[in-house]
């Protein structure tokens, strides 16, 4: 049991240098590059009539991915549903 | 668990205001913040208030799962087919097919500033709609098929 | 471009097709329930058609890229941005073409199979939609080139397939099982998620082309390598490389039969992403030799560990499962030889690229044969109830058919001619045996020992007396033995003629990978 | 370092959501676990976009030329948001009947699969 709790604190620790040390490559509050999001916030409200850029960006600059993420949701009330779903009479899958 | 009569008349006076306030989020998507999501799921609190205020009644008759269901399918293939629209009237997939026609919703809009105006927006106030019915219906078919399983003398969902 | 037209729109309409199909699927079950399986028939075979009509412009005309929400949907740049891509866009090269024909080709024979297999269960609406919907983040995931919108389609895959290993509820193993996958996957797709959000908050852009042109001009930050530690850890625990197998034993013996076989083909699109990833993205600015020495690594532990678990294994699913884990490190073994030598063109053309051609053309024909194998495993739990070898014998006298599909199967797994495993497993040996012919002899020992295990199989489920309590065992149903019957053809067929095949699909596929500016140019135009 | 501070609480988030998963033995305090542990990945996420001095990026009623916030990450969170939504609710029906056929939780005491 020790050795084991040995193995999770050494793989926590990793990570956590890990997670640390990466972030400090990146400034907070002042990103090097910004030219996409630029665009967005010049172009997005006269290309896509709305004035909420966040909106123009989910609905129609990276609307597919709203398609995708509108589906994962479809998937997972899916899931729930077969999940929970009534079996029939006699379905039995594990021979045990 | 049956719930004290303050709570089951205070969730009945508040459900129609949430779903005023969750609908009015869905269609000023693209002016304030907010959109379908969000919206959506102010409404399916409304609902889930509901499942907790009036626990004791039959679940069946007071949310209908199939009409949740039905709309839930409903906004996704209002979702996905203004984005096929977009095909079959010449142009790229999820192109906007709406903004700057004078149409419904397509309104110009110039840069900068301003109040906000409702008919802009092109496709993304139809497709806020789209997935705020789509995540009100999601998030309360999940909820009620989740309460509906833990009464005790409940088989499950019926296919 | 005016008016309707479709062939352009392909790329789009690939993943619309059956994301539409699986909405409108409970409606229909509901009302028309006797339309269902002819719609679901429709959305996968109409799905097929547009892969393969893409696969064959790809294979014939070059990189189809696909822009989201443009009126021309071949602008990948807009003409204002000064030359960045701002949306979503799908970049189909050979690689991801190979791909797709992969998936809707085993998604289809899946289909027909499922349509007999899934007559006796309840739930068939969240069964067929949940498939249709594990088809399209499958086909997402392998089309798209941008990071982001391959992350939405991971989850799609992951979270439909987990619903669908959890499907046979009965008695909750299937739930533990689907508990496992989701949580891994779920773990996985965050991790993804931090690698993405690590890139984008340096160089601020999600398409893969470019973040490899940006990347190429900064170099490797830290950051970067931690994304990349980040993804090779998501992408390889979503693949089943072995220090994060454990899963896929599981998951592909309690899923459905014909569930498990598509499995197979999720998790290599996970491995897909993994190659596209390191050639595509890291491919100029990093020391490709360590990286494909990590590979190697893994896919030697895969199929080492993997052989040695499935001869223990008294489940025919769960050994068939080791067995894909032990055929995953084929895979690994053949791309990370061309990945460790992909820094020096002279290595390369002597055997890299033939060892990546190897590698990918496993993919293929593990897709297959795997795919086949799982199938006849199913087809014998339907028609005994047991899947436990011991119990299982002198099945040979009842069904023919099932035991001709596995024995067609079984030599392909173990790479004996003239089926498809020999045809890939010769040009994984002959190309490592040139870089180094310790792993060469490794993988022809893996792939002895897969040999005996399912001669063993085969022992205890064909052969013997009859038995009484199999004695009523009839041959499976006639969709069963077609969606079997067009796979074993497919097997067949790509070890007779493994030139052509290679000729045609994977050696450009192979070369797409290792070009890397030939990505980078289809999405940004020039170069 | 101290300008860094918001990436570091998002990272420490991360750690302290990845150590309840490796330590923790019920099912639900594992899945509240993994809710932090995406709540910190949502966090790094928005935390990207921070341009300094900006306000939302959204035209209604705003100043004029006002410097504003990058919206694409704040776009990606949203699905990222939602997408975690979806499989938690997947992951606590799976545990919800993993309760009802077993009556417990723990998970050294459901493991009837061995990996």
């Amino acid at each position: 049991m020790n050795r084991k709790n040995g193995i999770t604190v050494c793989i926590i620790a990793i990570i956590a240098v890990v997670l640390i040390y990466a972030q400090s490559g990146i400034s907070f509050g002042d990103p090097v590059y910004q030219d996409m999001d630029q665009y967005f916030l010049l172009n997005g409200q006269v290309q896509t009539g709305g004035n909420n850029i966040c909106t123009d960006v989910v609905f129609d600059f990276r609307a597919f991915d709203t398609l995708g993420e509108a589906t994962v949701l479809f998937t997972a009330v899916m899931g729930v549903i077969v999940i929970f779903r009534r079996l029939m009479k006699g379905e039995e899958y594990e021979a045990e | 668990m049956k719930q004290s009569n303050i709570v089951r008349i205070t969730a009945d006076i508040m459900f129609p205001f949430i779903m005023i306030f969750g609908a009015y989020v869905v269609l000023h998507g693209h002016l304030t913040p907010g959109g379908g999501f969000q919206g959506g799921a102010v409404m399916a609190s409304g609902v889930v208030l509901l499942l907790i205020a009036h626990c004791d009644k039959d679940i069946k008759t007071l949310i209908p799962t199939q009409i949740l269901k039905n709309v839930e399918t409903f906004g996704l293939l209002l979702f996905g087919l203004s984005a096929l629209a977009a095909v079959i009237l010449g142009s790229g997939f999820f192109t906007n097919w709406l903004v700057n026609t004078g149409l419904l919703f397509g309104t110009p809009v110039e840069y900068g500033p301003n109040p906000g105006y409702l008919n802009t927006g092109g496709v993304i106030p139809v497709m806020n709609i789209a997935v705020g019915l789509e995540v009100l219906a999601a998030l309360s078919v999940i909820a009620v098929i989740m309460f509906r399983s833990t009464e005790p003398d409940c088989g499950g969902e019926e296919q | 471009m005016t008016g309707m037209d479709l062939f352009a729109n392909l790329p789009g309409l690939l993943l619309a097709v059956p994301l539409i199909f699986a909405f409108a699927t409970p409606l229909i079950g509901r009302y028309l329930p006797r339309a269902r399986d002819g719609w679901v028939l429709l959305g996968m075979v109409l799905t097929t058609v547009i892969g393969l009509l893409i696969a064959s412009a790809v294979f014939t005309g070059g990189t189809v890229a696909y822009t989201f929400g443009v009126p021309d949907p071949s602008v990948t740049v807009p003409p204002d941005s000064g030359g960045i891509p701002v949306r979503i866009i799908f970049n189909i090269d050979a690689m991801s073409a190979f791909m797709v024909v992969i998936a809707v080709v085993t998604g289809l024979c899946v289909m027909l199979y499922s349509l007999s297999a899934a007559s006796r269960s309840s739930g068939k609406d969240g069964y067929y939609t949940l498939f249709l919907l594990l088809v399209a983040g499958v086909l997402g995931m392998v089309c798209t080139g941008d990071l982001f919108n391959f992350f939405v389609f991971l989850e799609i895959a992951s979270l439909a397939g987990a619903a669908l290993v959890a499907f046979r509820v009965d008695k909750g193993i299937a739930i533990e099982a689907g508990l496992k996958y989701a949580m891994l996957s779920t773990i996985g797709g965050l991790f993804f998620l931090l690698g993405v959000a690590l890139l984008f908050g340096q160089y601020n852009t999600l398409n893969i082309a470019f973040l490899a042109e940006r990347m190429g001009t900064t170099g490797l930050t830290t950051p970067d390598a931690v994304a990349l530690v980040l993804f090779v850890t998501a992408l390889a625990m979503k693949c089943g490389a072995v220090p994060m197998h454990f899963w896929a034993p599981d998951a592909y013996a309690m899923a459905p039969a014909a569930v498990t076989a598509f499995l197979v083909v999720s998790s290599q699109a996970s491995l897909y992403a993994l190659f596209r990833i390191c050639f595509s993205l890291y491919g100029q600015t990093l020391n490709t030799v360590l990286l494909g020495w990590f590979i190697i690594i893994l896919g030697l532990l895969s199929m080492f560990i993997g052989v040695t678990m499935a001869i223990l294994q008294k489940d025919v699913k769960r050994l068939m499962a080791y067995h894909a884990v032990s055929q995953t490190g084929y895979m690994l073994l053949g791309v990370g030889v061309g990945l460790a030598v992909l820094s020096s063109p002279l290595l390369l053309s002597n055997f890299g690229m033939m060892a990546m051609e190897g590698g990918i053309f496993h993919i293929m024909n593990h897709a297959f044969y795997k795919g086949l194998l799982f199938l006849t495993a199913g087809v014998i739990f339907y028609r005994c109830g047991t899947r436990n070898l011991n119990d299982l014998g002198g099945l040979g006298h009842s069904m023919k058919w099932t035991m001709l599909f596995f024995i067609i199967g079984a030599l392909a797994i173990a790479g004996i001619p003239p089926f498809n495993g020999f045809a890939s497993k010769l040009m994984i040996y002959e190309s490592v045996f040139s870089f180094n012919p310790l792993l060469s002899i490794i993988a022809m020992v893996v792939s002895i020992l897969t040999l005996a295990s399912f001669v063993k199989v085969f022992h205890s489920i064909f052969m013997g007396p009859k038995r009484p309590e199999f004695a009523d065992v009839t041959e499976a149903p006639l969709p069963m033995l077609f969606g079997m019957g067009v796979l074993s053809i497919l097997v067949i067929l790509f070890g007779i003629f493994p030139e052509q095949v290679v000729e045609v699909m994977v050696a450009p596929a192979a070369s797409a990978l290792a070009d890397q500016a030939g990505y980078i140019g289809s999405v940004m135009g020039g170069a | 370092m101290i300008g860094n501070a918001p990436f570091f609480v998002a990272m420490l988030l991360i750690i302290i959501g990845i150590t309840g998963m490796l330590t923790r033995y019920n099912l639900v305090r594992i899945i509240i676990s993994l809710t932090i542990l995406e709540s910190g990945v949502n966090l790094f996420l928005v935390s990207l976009g921070y341009r300094e001095g900006g306000i939302a990026p959204i035209f209604t009623g705003s100043p004029d030329g006002a410097l504003m916030v990058m919206p694409t990450v704040q776009a990606m969170t949203l699905t990222n948001i939602v997408i975690g939504l979806a499989t938690t609710a997947l992951l606590l029906s799976f545990i919800m009947v993993l309760h009802r056929r077993y009556g417990t939780c723990d998970i050294r005491e459901i493991r009837r699969l061995r990996g």
